[in-house]
């Protein structure tokens, strides 16, 4: 089709969908040359003259039963492919996809956590799809499935990768500001190469960093200079800034009382020209120095 | 307008009087049954019961009886649109959250 | 709003036609409520153990008093239409009225019940709900939505009457031109059939 | 727009204006002949804005970032949406054509409750005052979608109750118009107007009016407990209250979907009123074509499901709502085919109204086509979101009930405003329509192919040239759009005096002058036949 496809699942609905393009581009053109004809053949220009056909009951038969049984094929053929997507097999590994404004975060069965999501090629995984705050629908095209995350209960899919590479993870409903930048990538990598960082990358990088991942923070700031949803992280730490702190604008370079107070009490002082979204998310005061160290030094 | 333009029935104060305290009675019935605590069906019955109720209303204080066929067809559309879509709903929930129906 | 004006044609009554237009409107009514009562049924479904311990903090004594105060509005209801239609239009003036005094009676017992719901603090969004089971927010939320449209219906509708008794007393309308009062009797009807339901479902299913 | 008097005595209904004067002879009239023209206006001023705003999307597409921020993006297609559903295509038809070509076509004076119909013309102007004003005020535009999903819907601080309270008003607005519709059918036929000797936009408006009555309160419903619940923080909805989001969705395409079918079955009807006349042939399948309008609205109340395939319904119901869908289809294939077979042996003459009828078919059959595609159950996990839903429902409700709206428009001008418009200028706006409309909404196929997701204000660069070319569609729709209305507005001017009867039709508003007089008819007429008998 128009992109890979990279699973299992793929297959089934590329199938479904030429088997019902090809039933419709032959009703469509039947259609359409059909009124192209008659436009001509019974022109009046040519001198066609009427003549009063009142209907027939055969033909109206046929134009009700054709169709009916083209629909029915198409429900069978739609259905017997949906319950292969849906019945997930008895082997699968699991991985929690945990959605919120506006980042995905991926979280394995030893404890691991990862802001994209990697598997292991050929091997069958089934999504545990929730949401902390409003809808997200989690999408991956390569794969060709699709299901939303509701807040309040659990849902599923499950797919084996079946080629190797990175492909895109988006956000299909819309969850608010930062919708359109809700994406991840899904790293389908050779079981071996999973293994080793599955098993082998459990303490690696800095905590702080860590913490951002998790609590979604970098879901709408980035580290890499570029403003988001907030503004970045890059070199905060003794920037000026302009803020508006209860209604009023004044300007201060940041330091770390700046950081804490920020992430404890988002609302005290806004950046300029950044719209008020930020929610309180709960941090320990552990995890509070631990973040605030990070971003003292992320340069 | 004219008289024959009037429907024409005969309900009395009397039958009227009568509807209502059938209507009374019942609703000491339905209290009665929630009294006397027969769980499995007692939300069957008082349902039961309020639609004996409503038909009552329905036929004798709105005069459904004297309407028109076409009225009552009407009516039996909405409330057939009314089930379907509770019935439809239901195809989802009911399985949806099947599993904590007994908690 | 004003008169129909120029010919008289225009004014041409249709019996039938307003009655089918006050019956398709009641239709309205019923889907309207009945998106209610589906998002009752559900719930009830989901989270039925609480749904039965709120449903037992309600007074059934209120709730079966204002059941009987409602049906014999309709009473009075119905027989003022076939008093006006005998020409007695002093009798039908007095039923009407009675049903008024009937609908206030029962806003007035309305209004007590929920006051003493709200001196409990269970009113919604109120912390003393948000502590409580989640089945219980949602019964409690119904309950509110649900009685208090129902109410809004009730009051609507007794403002309708007290203009038909105007109208009964300078004889807009009289036994040859019932059909505003026959109407008005059906939406009073209808609020009442809808109460039939309520009071089960809210007050009866402990 | 005053026409002469014509060649009989009696004013026309655009010179009569009844007790009033001047702006109070339109807004406060009782005559369903004029508040016909007032949807007219009003129904096309909403759409003028709804049309803008797409553009301005179109826009920010080519670049995102440089024309406006995410925050006015979501705006703007939530207003865009909200506008063209609840303010243009949903009243569209039968508040305008509805309301001046019903009552003539039964042969009545006017409908049943002439004043409930100026007072839902009141709501539908408050109500969409009160959707604009949301725009201004601050808290921002709504920024939901047009669907209002809880729990965002609850939990955003911009003017979601307001829009809210103004779509509820229209909503009421349009079951008045529903309600007096079928009691008119019902009560106000002329003598010998059997039920099936009635026009088929009668009966399309007919199966409407039912739609409209049925499916209208549940969203009501649906609106007023989002307001309370943002209002009062009352609990239906929210998870961290005990509710449910995907009632939500239930409850909202309850009427949501119903409303689509509210939205083409009078363009429907429009096209099965043309295709007879311009074919100088009676309707072929006269029944079959009448019994599928009440078909589509019956199933079209029961597939609402469909647009929750992946919103975590139970699995059982997808293939319910999934199946129902598919029989939804049929009755619609039985009009297309009837139409067309209406031309057999017939004598066609392609004017613009049937060009535009002939452009309706090939678009909705795209659409429709497109519709069973998303449909199939394993194909919605893939393109549900994505910008093929956005293709396919603008070839619906654009390309379908947009084009029969047109055509309707086309049809009935000459009768509504006594002028012909130029017969050239319409079919060249139709043909620049016609090449700019596939362009514009036919890469969004593509683009959902590709797996491009809706409501995105920016993408990855693989997407990039197929919205340039949606774009450069957009003006080139844009284009046909300005000349078709020029060439309507020059018409209301300076265009000829329209004969009694151009186009050669057979119902009874062809046998009034154009424009008719405030009464309709001198006496009321007796109907002795079919609606479509031609030589
Ligand atoms: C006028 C409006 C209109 C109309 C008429 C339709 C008609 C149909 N729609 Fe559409 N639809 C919308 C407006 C409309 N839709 C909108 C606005 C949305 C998106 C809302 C949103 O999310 O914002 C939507 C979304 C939508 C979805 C959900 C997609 C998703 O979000 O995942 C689905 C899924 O089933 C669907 C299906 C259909 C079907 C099967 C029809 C059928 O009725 C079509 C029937 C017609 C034909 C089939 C063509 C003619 C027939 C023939 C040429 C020959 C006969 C052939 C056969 C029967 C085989 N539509
Ligand atoms: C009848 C309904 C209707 C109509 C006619 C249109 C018309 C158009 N829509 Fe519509 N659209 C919707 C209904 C409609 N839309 C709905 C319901 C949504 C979903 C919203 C949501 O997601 O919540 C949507 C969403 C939607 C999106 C998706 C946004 C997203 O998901 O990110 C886009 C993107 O391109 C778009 C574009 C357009 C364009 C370019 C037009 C064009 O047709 C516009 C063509 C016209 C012009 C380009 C302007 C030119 C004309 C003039 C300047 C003169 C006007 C003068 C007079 C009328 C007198 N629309
Ligand atoms: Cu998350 Cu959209
Ligand atoms: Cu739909």
């Amino acid at each position: 089709m128009f992109i890979p496809e990279a699973s299992n699942s793929a297959h089934y609905v590329d199938t479904t969908f030429w088997v019902i393009v090809v039933i419709s581009a032959v009703l469509l053109v039947g259609v359409t040359s059909a009124m192209l004809f008659l436009i001509f053949r019974y022109n009046r220009r040519r001198g066609a003259k009427a003549e009063q056909v009142q209907g027939g009951t055969a033909l109206e038969i046929i134009w009700t039963v054709i169709p009916v049984v083209l629909v029915l094929v198409m429900f069978v053929i739609g259905e017997k492919s949906f319950r292969l997507i849906r019945s997930v097999p008895r082997e699968v590994m699991t991985v929690r996809v945990d959605a919120r404004q506006w980042s995905w975060m991926f979280g394995y069965d030893n404890g691991l956590r990862s802001d994209q999501l990697r598997v292991p090629l050929g091997k069958p995984v089934k999504l545990r799809l929730s949401s902390a705050d409003v809808l997200h629908s989690f999408y991956i095209p390569a794969f060709r499935i699709k299901e939303d995350c509701v807040p309040g209960m659990e849902t599923y899919l499950w797919f084996t990768p079946q080629q190797q590479g990175s492909f895109d993870i988006f956000c299909t409903e819309y969850c608010g500001l930062g919708h359109s930048g809700m994406l991840a990538k899904v790293l389908v990598m050779p079981e071996k190469e999973f293994t080793d960082w599955y098993t082998g990358s459990g303490a690696k990088g800095n905590r702080g960093l860590q913490l951002l991942q998790e609590k979604g923070c970098l879901g709408c700031h980035t580290t890499d200079g570029t403003p988001k949803v907030g503004p970045t992280f890059k070199g905060i730490y003794g920037r000026t800034v302009t803020v508006i702190t209860a209604g009023k604008e004044r300007t201060i370079a940041v330091d770390g009382d700046y950081l804490k107070r920020s992430i404890l009490d988002p609302g005290a002082d806004m950046v300029k020209d950044f719209p008020p979204v930020m929610p309180k998310i709960p941090v320990t005061p552990e995890e509070l120095e631990a973040i605030e160290d990070s971003l003292e030094h992320l340069r | 307008m004219t008289e024959a333009a009037v429907p024409q029935h005969g309900l009395t104060s009397r039958l009227y009087l009568l509807v209502w305290i059938v209507l009374v009675a019942l609703t000491a019935a339905t209290v009665a049954v929630a009294r006397m605590n027969v769980t499995a069906f007692a939300a069957l019955i008082s349902i039961g019961i309020a639609t004996v109720k409503a038909g009552l209303v329905l036929v004798f204080f709105m005069h459904l009886k004297h309407e028109p066929l076409i009225l009552k067809v009407m009516l039996g559309i909405a409330l057939l649109a009314l089930s379907l879509i509770i019935l439809l709903t239901f195809s989802d929930v009911w399985y949806r959250w099947g599993a904590h129906v007994h908690s | 709003m004003h008169k129909g004006e120029g010919s008289v044609d225009e004014r041409h009554l249709d019996y039938a036609g307003a009655k089918m237009g006050m019956w398709i409107f009641l239709f309205t009514e019923i889907l309207f409520f009945g998106g209610l009562f589906l998002l009752y049924s559900v719930y009830r479904m989901k989270y039925l153990a609480e749904f039965h311990s709120s449903a037992a903090e309600l007074s059934v004594v209120l709730g079966t008093a204002n059941t009987v105060i409602l049906l014999t509005s309709s009473l009075f209801m119905a027989l003022s239409i076939a008093f006006l239609r005998k020409g007695r239009r002093g009798l039908s003036l007095l039923f009407q009225l009675i049903t008024i005094g009937l609908g206030l009676f029962f806003l007035v017992n309305k209004y007590f019940e929920w006051a003493e719901h709200i001196r409990q603090g269970i009113y919604p969004d109120s912390p003393v709900l948000l502590d409580m089971a989640r089945g219980k927010i949602i019964f409690f939320s119904l309950y509110y939505v649900m009685t208090g449209l129902h109410g809004l219906h009730v009051l609507i509708g007794v403002t309708i009457i007290a203009v038909m008794a105007a109208f009964t007393r300078n004889e807009t309308i009289g036994p040859l031109d019932f059909v505003k009062l026959e109407n008005t009797g059906l939406y009073w009807h209808f609020v009442d059939i809808v109460w039939i339901y309520l009071f089960p479902l809210f007050y009866l299913i402990t | 727009m005053p026409a002469e008097s014509m060649a009989t005595p009696e004013k026309s209904y655009l010179e009569d204006g009844g007790r009033f004067r001047g702006l109070f002879s339109w807004i406060f009239t009782t005559d369903h002949k004029r508040i016909g023209i007032l949807y007219l206006t009003s129904v096309f001023s909403f759409f003028a804005i709804g049309v803008i705003l797409g553009l301005l999307m179109r826009l920010s597409l080519i670049e995102p970032g440089r024309f406006m921020s995410e925050r006015t993006y979501n705006s703007l297609f939530t207003v865009h949406g909200v506008i063209q559903i609840f303010l243009f295509i949903i009243p569209g038809i039968p508040a305008s054509f509805g309301n001046f070509f019903l009552p003539i076509h039964l042969g009545a004076r006017d409908v049943a409750f002439p004043r409930l119909n100026i007072f839902s013309w009141w709501l539908y102007i408050t109500g969409g005052a009160i959707l604009i004003l949301s725009i201004f005020l601050p808290g921002g535009a709504p920024d939901t979608g047009w669907t209002f999903y809880a729990p965002y819907s609850i939990r955003t601080t911009s003017n979601v109750s307001l829009a809210a309270s103004g779509i509820f008003i229209v909503g009421f607005s349009s079951i008045l118009t529903g309600l007096n519709f079928v009691t008119t059918i019902h009560r106000m036929r002329a003598p010998g107007m059997k039920w099936f000797r009635m026009p088929l936009f009668i009966w399309s408006l007919y199966a409407t009016a039912w739609t409209q009555i049925l499916a209208t309160p549940v969203l009501a419903i649906t609106l007023l407990l989002l307001i309370l619940e943002r209002s009062f923080g009352i609990g239906f909805f929210e998870p961290l209250k005990g509710g449910d989001p995907i009632m939500f969705e239930h409850l909202f395409w309850m009427y949501s979907h119903p409303a689509v079918y509210i939205m083409i079955l009078p363009a429907m009807g429009v096209v099965s009123e043309i295709f007879p006349v311009f074919s100088r042939k009676n309707i072929f399948g006269y029944k079959a074509v009448a019994f599928s309008s009440l078909g589509i609205a019956f199933f079209g109340y029961l597939v609402w499901g469909h647009h929750m395939f992946t919103s975590g319904m139970s699995d059982i119901s997808r293939v319910i709502f999934s199946l129902i869908t598919f029989l939804v289809a049929v009755p619609s294939g039985i009009k297309v085919f009837n139409w067309i077979a209406t031309m057999y042996k017939g004598s066609v003459r392609v004017d613009s109204p049937l060009l535009f009828c002939l452009a309706f078919i090939f678009l909705f059959s795209i659409a429709g086509l497109t519709g069973l595609i998303i449909g199939t159950l394993s194909l919605n996990l893939y393109l549900h979101g994505t910008y093929f839903i956005v293709g396919h429902f603008h070839y619906t409700m654009f390309g379908g009930a947009g084009f029969g709206f047109f055509a309707g428009l086309h049809y009935w001008f000459p009768k509504m405003f006594g002028r012909m418009f130029n017969e050239r200028a319409a079919k060249t706006a139709w043909f620049i329509m016609f090449i700019g409309f596939n362009i514009l909404y036919f890469s969004m196929f593509l683009l959902g192919l590709q797996g491009m997701p809706r409501r995105y204000f920016q993408y990855l660069p693989q997407f990039r040239t197929n919205h340039i070319l949606s774009t450069i569609g957009s003006w080139i729709l844009a284009l046909g759009l300005l000349i078709m209305f020029g060439n309507l507005i020059r018409a209301l001017f300076r265009g000829e005096k329209a004969p009694a009867n151009p186009w050669g039709g057979s119902t009874l508003e062809w046998t009034l002058p154009s424009p008719p007089s405030r009464e309709n008819f001198r006496e009321t007429p007796v109907v002795k036949g079919g609606p479509y008998t031609f030589g």
